[in-house]
């Protein structure tokens, strides 16, 4: 089931990636998607529920960008004006996201995001340390985080 | 200091695939676009070096299965392979040939001398990489 | 088509590969290296006398017409360096069954041992100026990991130098391939020369030749661009020395008999006056070298240099006599100092070590030995009626006739000072007693069995046998070399076979 | 008209180079030079490829254009992750206005371990609370 | 026939080992059935050489370069070859026994065959070269007998001293005959003889008379090549016989004589010839008469007449060159024989010193006699063969066209020194007071005997009938040296003249010396001592040290080991050439036009200016490495922006991978450390600069010339038709050129090869039991 | 319109790339000189996609594809060298 | 443009020649990486920069639209490339080898094997 997943997912972006959107060409991405998985097969822990992600994913895709830029204009200011405003610091994040594959994609996408870093998560999984640029108000970074926890964990589950 | 990180570990496996896929992608229309055996073979080695910076020399052998030594043989042999068939038709070394199957639907599927050469380059590529790459490793572990 | 041209790099392409994919085979490497050079030695002869036949060969490779597609070409130079190449590969290929340790068996010597062979056909047989550059560099990289296969402190030592002199001559080379495709446009040799025939203010290709004179210099090991060879020949296992001995160099002395006779005939005076010069230091050089070391290696080492000189002689000179002579030297020069290394390795495995004055008695317990080294090191240094005699006799002959008395002087001196190296290796390993601090000389007397023990000497034998037949059986070898040398001498027929559709 | 979007996604996408350039020069410590350099650096290639999927209009180069943005979505955070944590962890000297470290505290530099913090007493053999520098 | 009867030597030395198992410690005598069926062979050739007859036999060898097995018999070359045959078989009898139980007889005879058989080649060879060829062979199968003794140090030195002449004079010798060759534009002896070409007008004709004497002298130890000839002595004593007597010494005599009617008639050939002749005649003579060890004493006297014979190929004239074949003959009999009987004195008393012997005669009776009888013929007393040539020698010299009175005095003085060296060599050790010997003395056995027997035999008959040789070859020979036709008749007694008179005066001042030589030797010795360190012998050490201290200087100074300073020449040739060449051939034209690029452009060339430089002058290590990363992206950027796309993905990543292998290697290295001093970092970097500059001319003078379009445009229009492929250079990479690819992948699979053992095979491993 | 955007964006990619090769000169630490190459793998994807528009040649697409899927492994090799206890002051 | 890249590659053959001559092994291993960049950039320039005209074919197209760049030197280039990039790898880990087996960087300490 996972596999399958993944293997479409591969096949479609070969099509994406080839641009000739053609059965044969499908076929092909499949097959090597396939083989590109089977080296992998071991090494792939299981995911599932796919299918109901891609609204999800498109309201995250858009919260997403929007703290992009947020975030990214706020760095900007700093960086641009001759006084440092910021008040960087390491916190310690409790994670609510348990599989690999959520922790990763947490992590990723809170150091996308400007003013903060994932730095690492703690041995048991459940805390992940985060470089923050602007801890003037540490609760609201905090809830921040939590959402955008939440909004990824509502895609991956 | 600390080693081993879950992210890069996950991150590893999941962007390895897109990897190795698009080496493939780049193999097999470098003919038209830029690309072809040897930026693909770069490109797959480049996956499989990420796998082994996460996962270490040991792991990333067990996941190739067969000795990097072993690919580059086989690329240099399908290199080698590719001029055999201009023999048979009488003509000098390395004359491409070139072979149309016909697909179910329309279109034909097109087969060379010169698809099996470029395979080779990548096999080789790869395999020449992953020996550097492995033994390098293993060598400080 | 004339698969005879192809083979004989096809061939060791795929022992190669081969070796390489049966890694942990040894025994099938084993079968597959004396299989595979035999080949390559019969794949030779059967170039040189389709050669013979056709005088010149060429295949466009891929079927594209000639310019436009890298051609091979074999003329009777070329077919005398693929059967040479032959010879010293089942020569060597033997002889590591019994000298090459278990180690550097297990760790790829074969597989190199071929696709240097290849590198090394490769060179000789491509028409095509880039071409030429890549097998170089498969024989430099062969070369590289041969040199440092073992791992010894020596070993990388020698390397570091070796690979860098090496790799800067790449460089250069590669700049002058650069240059030259600005000015001309095409990489095919013929077409080069061809249309270099027509060019009026030739200046600046003089400038460019002398790139390639440079960086075929320092692969030939010319004054004053050798130091790389004294400084690693020495370090590897034996047979990799011998290996290298006969064919690295020579490839270097090759492609300047190619271009120099080829493409860049524009200013003869200017630069094969340099050359000459090179010619003279380089054996001046060389000889010195040898005479001031102790160490039977070193002294062989340091006679390439010097021997290397007399063949640039040769092309220097620039005459059909002078050619001659230069291909003579070259055809005997491969086979003795090959067989010369592989004694040395023989007395190496009787005495353990190559410092002479750690050895000794070889005369006296292996008189045959003995035998077999004088007959390549009395032809190294010119006695009649060896191979080497008849070699130095047309290069001084040459040298008179084109009134170079210096030179030709420097090359009769050099010839003395070699007689006196040789001499030295010979009073002091074979005629000296065994020095008294050496106490394991069990092996010198005979009481040590190897099974292997013929694939020592074979080799050595042969490549005697190969000796004693320039010299007392030179008439053929001598219309050949005048044939190469004829080639040499009329480019026009080359660029003709190359571009002119001769049939094939 | 799509010349227009075309060059206001260049010209973003640039000037969000110029930022981390700028901010990777200015800015006092690795950490948050990173927050500049990395997140800024990808948000710049990736408007500059929206750009070029627009320019083309092609549904090939648009695909090409979100393979990319894609990728880079997948590889940027990871390089930043794992320099920001290799430069933390061999002790890059952080800015002197840092005003928290919740990491070193539960760092343990002899074991390797990093602590959660969360675990029960029993979890955690020794207090490290003492081996921190100055924070 | 003639080519078995000169290969025969080789063939049966390569049998020798085989027929020494057979025939055990009678191999001397089996041996020697060869050179006696030679002798016969060539004694058969008499009537017809006597009869005025050239005798040529035409082999073919290696015609395309002038050499062939062709072989000339006339009379000079008959007498050489009879007397080398002749008393070969008597020498190879004698070392049989000398040499009795010695383990390496074996390969003793296997030289000794060789050396026979070149010598013979040598005499017998109308080919210049084929000459030459046993020209060497001599030289080198001499070498192996001197050394033969090859466990003694002394022994290797002076078979070194002896091939180092020789050899030398040998290589001088092949210009020579080159320069010969292409003033007569014949390989072939009888061809030049025949010709009546005026060499000695040609422009080479003085270079190659100088070589080819030089190469005769030192072959024939003319001063100041003697020293090397008593050297020889370490050989055993059959070896020196037979060396001294009728081979090797004579065979620069033997070419002197060969060519001396065509290169006579010019000043140069003949003064030469007689100056050297006569002062190593003086020479020779002295230092034989100041020697004690008998070997050395008869070496010296060879050396003597050596001179003798050289002198009078000088003098030239009909006399003196009838003299030259009597002198010839006559000494190869009593060398020959006072050689062996040496040999037998020192094998039967182990004595080698003539002080060290005396009164042997009662315990030696056999050997005392011959010994006397030979000794006679040495000192040139009646009746023997060499009083008959001394008269000879006399005469010529009294008439020679130049220097009468010069050589005359050189002569008389020899001959008053002989005299005494004959009484030293015969009557020191047989009579006087008995002294005790190293071993109980007593006669030698019959094989040691028989040879010198026959030889002083055959110089008392041809002495006391000297028209039997001038019957038979006498006359062939001279004529065959002077060039026409001679008739001459020999006598013992000419009647009271005045060499008779000289003769006498020599005798009688002989022994008066002779007598004082117990009181005279002390002064000698030191005297010889003292001059020793100027000599010609010493001068030969010092060339040697020369040349050893010459290599290692050079070789300390060019092959230093210092990698920097191979590489720094290395770039100031290749840029040094260039760069004159181009300044010469081309000239510098600088051109600052960069009117034609983009602004973008020159930020990316000074990103990379910019990414060089700090790569080469930082102190960090890895930021060398990444500025590296850097230099390579803005490369890639030039190939990106110049439409290579294939290169830029190429570019980008080669540069990504090879800075990961960097740093998987690097962080097992020490940081940078300033290693040189500034001085080398100035030097380095004017070279580099140098270096650099030159590139940039280069490259400017190319960029304006483009002498042809290039032939791309067929992979332009054709890729896609014929080729299939849209990407042109894909397309030239995997089929038009497909062979550079294929060749690249193998680079890289030995790469990967290489830095695999490189890894995992490590010495030290392999150095454990 | 577009002409004068792309040169603009030119110039500010130059200066970008400037401002990087001023940090990876710099320092202090290895990681530091990382990240600025880091960000002229990201400006030099920016070039690539400007000069594709430049040209209208989207075949340079490519070169920024391989940039995005190989790029980052300069840095992971970099960290592992300060993993594995590397120099870090360089 | 072609001037200005002519000194630029002059340049690095400058630095990449100053490296190959400090005594250390790395400062050598970095020489060559510049020195094979120069001669890679030699060839390109010498052969003659075009601007925006890679030697493609376009889709659909089956000859090429206006004067393309030359392709023949950058298939030369892209062989010289791979083959640098193979002999830097060897000599890299020539140089650690080296380094762990003399005990030195310091080329100057490596002349036992000549003399
Ligand atoms: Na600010
Ligand atoms: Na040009």
């Amino acid at each position: 089931m996972i596999g399958l997943f993944w293997n479409l997912l591969l096949a479609i972006a070969w099509v994406v990636l080839s641009g000739s959107v053609t059965a044969m060409n499908l076929l092909a991405g499949f097959c090597f998607g396939y083989i590109a998985l089977m080296v992998l097969q071991n090494q792939v822990p299981a995911l599932k529920g796919y299918s109901r992600r891609i609204p999800r994913l498109i309201a995250f895709l858009a919260f997403f960008l929007k703290e992009l830029v947020k975030s990214n204009l706020r760095v900007a200011y700093d960086v641009a004006t001759p006084v440092w405003h910021m008040k960087p610091g390491v916190i310690a994040f409790p994670l609510q996201a348990r599989t690999d594959m959520e922790i990763m994609f947490v992590s990723s996408v809170i150091s996308l995001t400007p003013g903060t870093l994932s730095l690492d998560v703690s041995d048991d999984r459940r805390v992940l340390f985060i470089h923050a640029m602007f801890l003037q108000d540490e609760e609201q970074l905090r809830n921040d985080l939590r959402e955008l926890e939440h909004r990824i964990l509502k895609v991956m589950r | 200091m600390k080693t081993n990180t879950l992210i890069l570990h996950t991150a590893a496996l999941a962007i390895m695939p897109l990897q190795l896929m698009f080496s493939v992608f780049l193999l097999l229309r470098g003919h038209d676009e830029p690309g072809g055996g040897f930026i693909g073979g770069l490109v797959a080695a480049s996956a499989f070096v990420l796998y082994a910076f996460a996962f270490g020399a040991e792991s990333t052998r067990k996941l190739l299965r067969v000795s990097p030594r072993d690919i580059l043989a086989a690329g240099l042999l399908f290199g080698l392979a590719s001029t055999i068939p201009a023999f048979w038709t009488g003509q000098a070394m390395l004359t491409a040939l070139w072979w149309e199957v016909p697909l179910p639907g329309e279109g034909y599927l097109k087969l060379s001398t010169v698809l099996i050469f470029d395979i080779g380059v990548y096999l080789a590529v790869l395999g020449t990489l992953m020996t550097f790459v492995i033994s390098l490793m293993e060598s400080d572990e | 088509m004339n698969p005879e041209l192809v083979l004989p790099i096809l061939i060791p392409l795929t022992a190669g590969a081969l070796s390489l994919a049966f890694w942990r085979s040894i025994t099938l490497q084993r079968v597959l290296a004396v299989v595979a050079t035999g080949l390559l030695l019969a794949a030779g002869i059967w170039l040189m006398s389709s050669t013979i036949e056709q005088g010149f060969l060429v295949v466009e490779m891929g079927s594209w017409p000639a310019p436009f597609s890298i051609v091979l070409v074999s003329d009777v130079l070329g077919a005398i360096m693929i059967v040479l190449t032959g010879i010293i590969g089942l020569a060597i290929a033997i002889y590591s069954l019994a000298s090459t340790p278990k180690g550097h068996e297990k760790f790829g010597y074969y597989p190199l041992m071929h696709l240097l062979l290849a590198g090394v056909a490769g060179a000789f047989l491509t028409g095509d100026i880039f071409n030429l550059f890549v097998w170089f560099e498969v024989m430099l990289l062969a070369s590289f990991a041969l040199l440092t296969l073992g791992g010894e402190r020596a070993q990388m030592e020698g390397a570091i130098k070796y690979v860098t002199l090496n790799l800067f001559s790449s460089a250069i080379f590669l700049s002058a391939v650069g240059l030259l495709y600005g000015m001309v446009g095409t990489l095919n040799m013929a077409d080069i020369a061809q249309k270099l025939n027509s060019v009026e203010d030739p200046g600046m290709v003089t400038v460019v030749s002398l790139m390639f004179m440079v960086s075929f210099g320092i692969k030939a090991a010319a004054f004053p661009l050798f130091f790389w060879l004294p400084a690693s020949y020495h370090t590897p296992q034996v047979a990799v020395s011998a290996l290298f001995a006969g064919l690295l160099t020579k490839v270097g002395v090759y492609a300047l008999y190619r271009v120099f006779t080829l493409i860049f005939t524009q200013d003869v005076a200017y630069t094969h006056t340099i050359l000459l010069w090179a010619a003279a230091l380089t054996m001046l050089t060389g000889v010195l070298g040898a005479a001031a070391q102790f160490e039977f290696r070193r002294i062989l080492s340091f006679h390439i240099v010097s021997q290397i000189g007399y063949m640039l002689l040769g092309l220097a000179l620039f005459t059909p006599l002078a050619l001659i002579g230069g291909v003579f030297y070259i055809m005997h020069h491969i086979i003795v100092k090959t067989n010369l290394f592989l004694v040395s390795g023989i007395t190496y495995r009787l005495l353990g070590s190559y410092e002479l004055k750690n050895l000794g008695g070889v005369y006296r317990q292996r008189p045959y030995l003995a035998l077999l080294f004088l007959i390549p090191a009395l032809s190294l240094a010119g006695i009649p009626p060896l191979s080497g005699f008849f070699a130095k006799f047309i290069v001084v002959k040459a040298s008179l006739e084109a009134s170079e008395y210096v030179i030709s002087a420097i090359a009769l001196l050099v010839g003395l000072l070699t007689l006196y190296s040789m001499i030295k290796i010979w009073a002091e390993v074979f005629w000296k007693k065994v020095p008294d601090h050496v106490t394991d000389v069990g092996r010198l007397n005979g009481e040590i069995k190897n099974t292997h023990n013929w694939a020592y000497y074979v080799p050595v034998v042969g490549l005697a046998a190969c000796t004693l037949i320039i010299g007392l059986y030179g008439q053929p070898i001598y219309v050949l070399a005048e044939t190469a040398a004829d080639q040499l001498m009329n480019p026009q027929l080359y660029i003709e076979a190359v571009l002119g559709g001769t049939p094939k | 008209m799509s010349e227009i979007f075309v060059s206001i996604l260049l010209l973003a996408g640039a000037s969000f180079m110029v930022l981390a350039a700028i901010g990777i020069v200015r800015l006092p410590d690795l950490p948050t030079r990173m927050h500049a350099s990395t997140k800024a650096g990808a948000m710049g290639a990736i408007l500059t490829m929206a750009g070029v999927a627009l320019h083309f209009s092609d549904s090939a180069v648009a695909a090409r254009a979100i393979a990319f943005i894609v990728f880079i979505l997948l590889t940027a955070p990871i390089a930043a992750h794992v320099i920001g944590r290799a430069g933390y962890f061999t002790g890059i000297s952080l800015w002197s206005g840092t005003t928290k470290d919740e990491l070193r505290e539960r760092y343990d530099p002899d074991t390797h371990k990093l602590y959660s913090g969360l675990e029960t007493k029993t979890d955690r053999a020794v207090p490290d609370n003492n081996k921190d520098g100055s924070g | 026939m003639m080519l078995l009867a000169v290969l025969s030597g080789f063939l049966l030395a390569v049998a020798v080992p085989a027929l020494y198992r057979v025939a055990g410690k009678h191999i001397g005598w089996v041996l020697a059935l060869l050179p006696a069926l030679l002798t016969a062979y060539f004694v058969s050739l008499i009537p017809a050489v006597s009869g005025g007859e050239t005798l040529l036999i035409r082999n073919q060898w290696m015609p395309g370069l002038g050499v062939s097995l062709d072989f000339m018999v006339d009379g000079l070359a008959l007498v050489f070859a009879l007397l080398i045959s002749g008393i070969g078989t008597f020498i190879l009898i004698y070392a049989g026994s000398y040499l009795q139980g010695h383990k390496d007889l074996g390969r003793f005879y296997v030289i000794m065959m060789s050396f026979m058989a070149s010598m013979l080649g040598l005499v017998l060879s109308d080919n210049l070269i084929t000459f030459f060829v046993f020209w060497e062979l001599t030289s080198i199968t001499s070498y192996m007998l001197i050394g033969f003794n090859h466990e003694d140090a002394e022994a290797r030195k002076c078979a070194l001293q002896g091939l180092f002449v020789t050899a030398g004079g040998g290589l001088v010798l092949m210009a020579g005959l080159i320069l010969l060759i292409f003033i007569t534009g014949s390989y072939s002896f009888s061809e030049i003889l025949a010709s009546d070409l005026a060499i000695h007008d040609h422009g080479y004709y003085t270079a190659a008379a100088v070589c080819i004497l030089i190469g005769a002298f030192t072959k024939s130890a003319q001063v100041p090549f003697h020293f090397w000839l008593p050297n020889a002595m370490a050989a055993p004593t059959p070896v020196s016989a037979y060396l001294h007597s009728a081979t090797m010494v004579k065979a620069g005599v033997y070419l002197l004589a060969r060519l001396n009617s065509s290169m006579d008639g010019d000043a140069l050939w003949s003064n030469s010839l007689m100056f050297f002749g006569a002062a190593t005649m003086l020479t020779g003579a002295y230092l034989a008469f100041s020697s004690t060890g008998i070997k050395k004493v008869l070496a010296y006297s060879t050396v003597m007449a050596l001179g003798t014979l050289t002198m009078l190929i000088g003098i030239g004239t009909e006399k003196a060159i009838i003299a030259f074949v009597c002198v010839l003959v006559a000494h190869s009999l009593y060398k020959g024989a006072l050689f062996m009987l040496a040999g037998a004195l020192d094998h039967e008393t182990g004595a080698k010193d003539i002080t060290k012997m005396g009164g042997l005669w009662r315990s030696m009776p056999r050997t005392a006699v011959i010994t006397g009888l030979a000794a006679l013929s040495l000192a040139g007393l009646p009746p023997l063969f060499g009083f008959v040539a001394k008269e000879l020698m006399f005469e010529s010299v009294i008439n020679s066209p130049v220097w009468p009175w010069g050589l005359l005095t050189a002569a008389v003085a020899s001959s008053i020194l002989v005299v005494a060296v004959a009484g030293l060599v015969f009557l020191k050790p047989f009579f006087g007071p008995v002294r005790t010997t190293p071993k109980q003395p007593h006669d030698a056995p019959v094989a040691m005997l028989i040879g010198p027997a026959v030889l002083t035999l055959l110089a008392l008959i041809f002495g006391v009938v000297p028209f039997v040789p001038a019957i038979f070859v006498l006359d062939a020979t001279v004529s065959s040296v002077y060039g026409t036709g001679v008739t001459t008749a020999l006598a013992l007694w000419h009647g009271v003249n005045v060499p008779l008179m000289l003769s006498g005066a020599s005798l009688l001042a002989g022994s008066l010396l002779f007598i004082t030589w117990q009181r005279l030797h002390p002064t000698l010795y030191a005297v010889n001592t003292a001059a020793s360190r100027f000599g010609p012998e010493a001068g030969y050490f010092r060339f040697m040290l020369g040349i050893t201290q010459v290599a290692s200087w050079q070789t300390r100074v060019l092959q230093n080991g210092v990698l920097g300073i191979y590489l720094l020449i290395l770039v100031l040739v290749t840029f040094g050439l260039t760069g004159y060449t181009l300044f010469t051939r081309h000239g510098f034209q600088l051109d600052f036009d960069f009117s034609n690029g983009y602004f973008y452009e020159f930020g990316i060339a000074l990103l990379i200016v910019a990414a060089t430089v700090f790569a080469s002058v930082t102190r960090s290590r890895l930021g060398s490495v990444a500025s590296v990363g850097v230099l390579g992206f803005g490369v890639a950027l030039i190939f990106i922006h110049f439409s290579a796309p294939d290169l830029g993905i190429t570019q980008l990543l080669v540069e990504t991978l090879t800075v990961i292998l960097l740093v998987l290697v690097l962080f097992k290295l020490p940081p940078f450390v300033n290693l040189s001093s500034p001085w080398e970092r100035y030097r380095d970097l004017s070279v580099a600069i140098f270096a650099g500059a030159t590139m940039t001319l280069l490259m400017l003078a190319v960029l304006d010339i483009q002498y042809f379009d290039s032939i791309s445009s067929y992979y332009i229009e054709n890729s896609y038709g014929l080729a299939f492929g849209k990407n042109i250079v894909n397309v030239i990479l995997v089929d038009f050129r497909q062979l550079d690819t294929l060749g690249e992948i193998f680079v890289l699979g030995l790469a990967a090869m290489g830095v695999y053992s490189m890894v995992k095979l490590r010495a030290e491993d392999q150095h454990k039991p | 319109m577009l002409g004068i955007a792309i040169n603009i964006v030119y110039l500010m990619l130059s200066l970008a790339l400037l401002f990087a090769f001023i940090r990876l000169t710099r320092g202090p630490s290895l990681a530091d000189r990382v990240v600025a190459l880091e960000l002229i793998a990201s400006v030099v994807v920016g070039y690539v996609g400007v000069h594709a528009i430049d040209t209208g040649v989207s075949s340079f697409l490519d070169v920024a594809i391989v940039i995005s899927l190989t790029a980052f492994l300069a840095a992971i090799g970099f960290a592992r060298f300060l993993e594995r206890g590397g120099v870090k002051d360089e | 443009m072609e001037t200005l890249m002519a000194y630029v590659v002059g340049l690095l053959f400058t630095a990449s020649i100053y490296m190959m001559l400090r005594r250390s092994i790395v400062k050598l291993v970095i020489g060559l990486i510049i020195l094979s960049n120069a001669a890679n950039l030699l060839i390109f320039v010498v052969a003659g920069l075009t601007r925006g005209a890679p030697p493609l074919i376009p889709e659909g197209a089956s000859e090429v639209v206006g004067a393309v760049a030359d392709p023949l030197p950058q298939a030369l280039i892209l062989t010289a490339i791979v083959i640098a990039f193979s002999v830097l790898a060897f000599a890299v880990v020539l140089i650690r080898r080296a380094y762990e087996v003399v005990g030195t960087d310091d080329l100057d300490k490596m002349k036992d094997t000549d003399t």
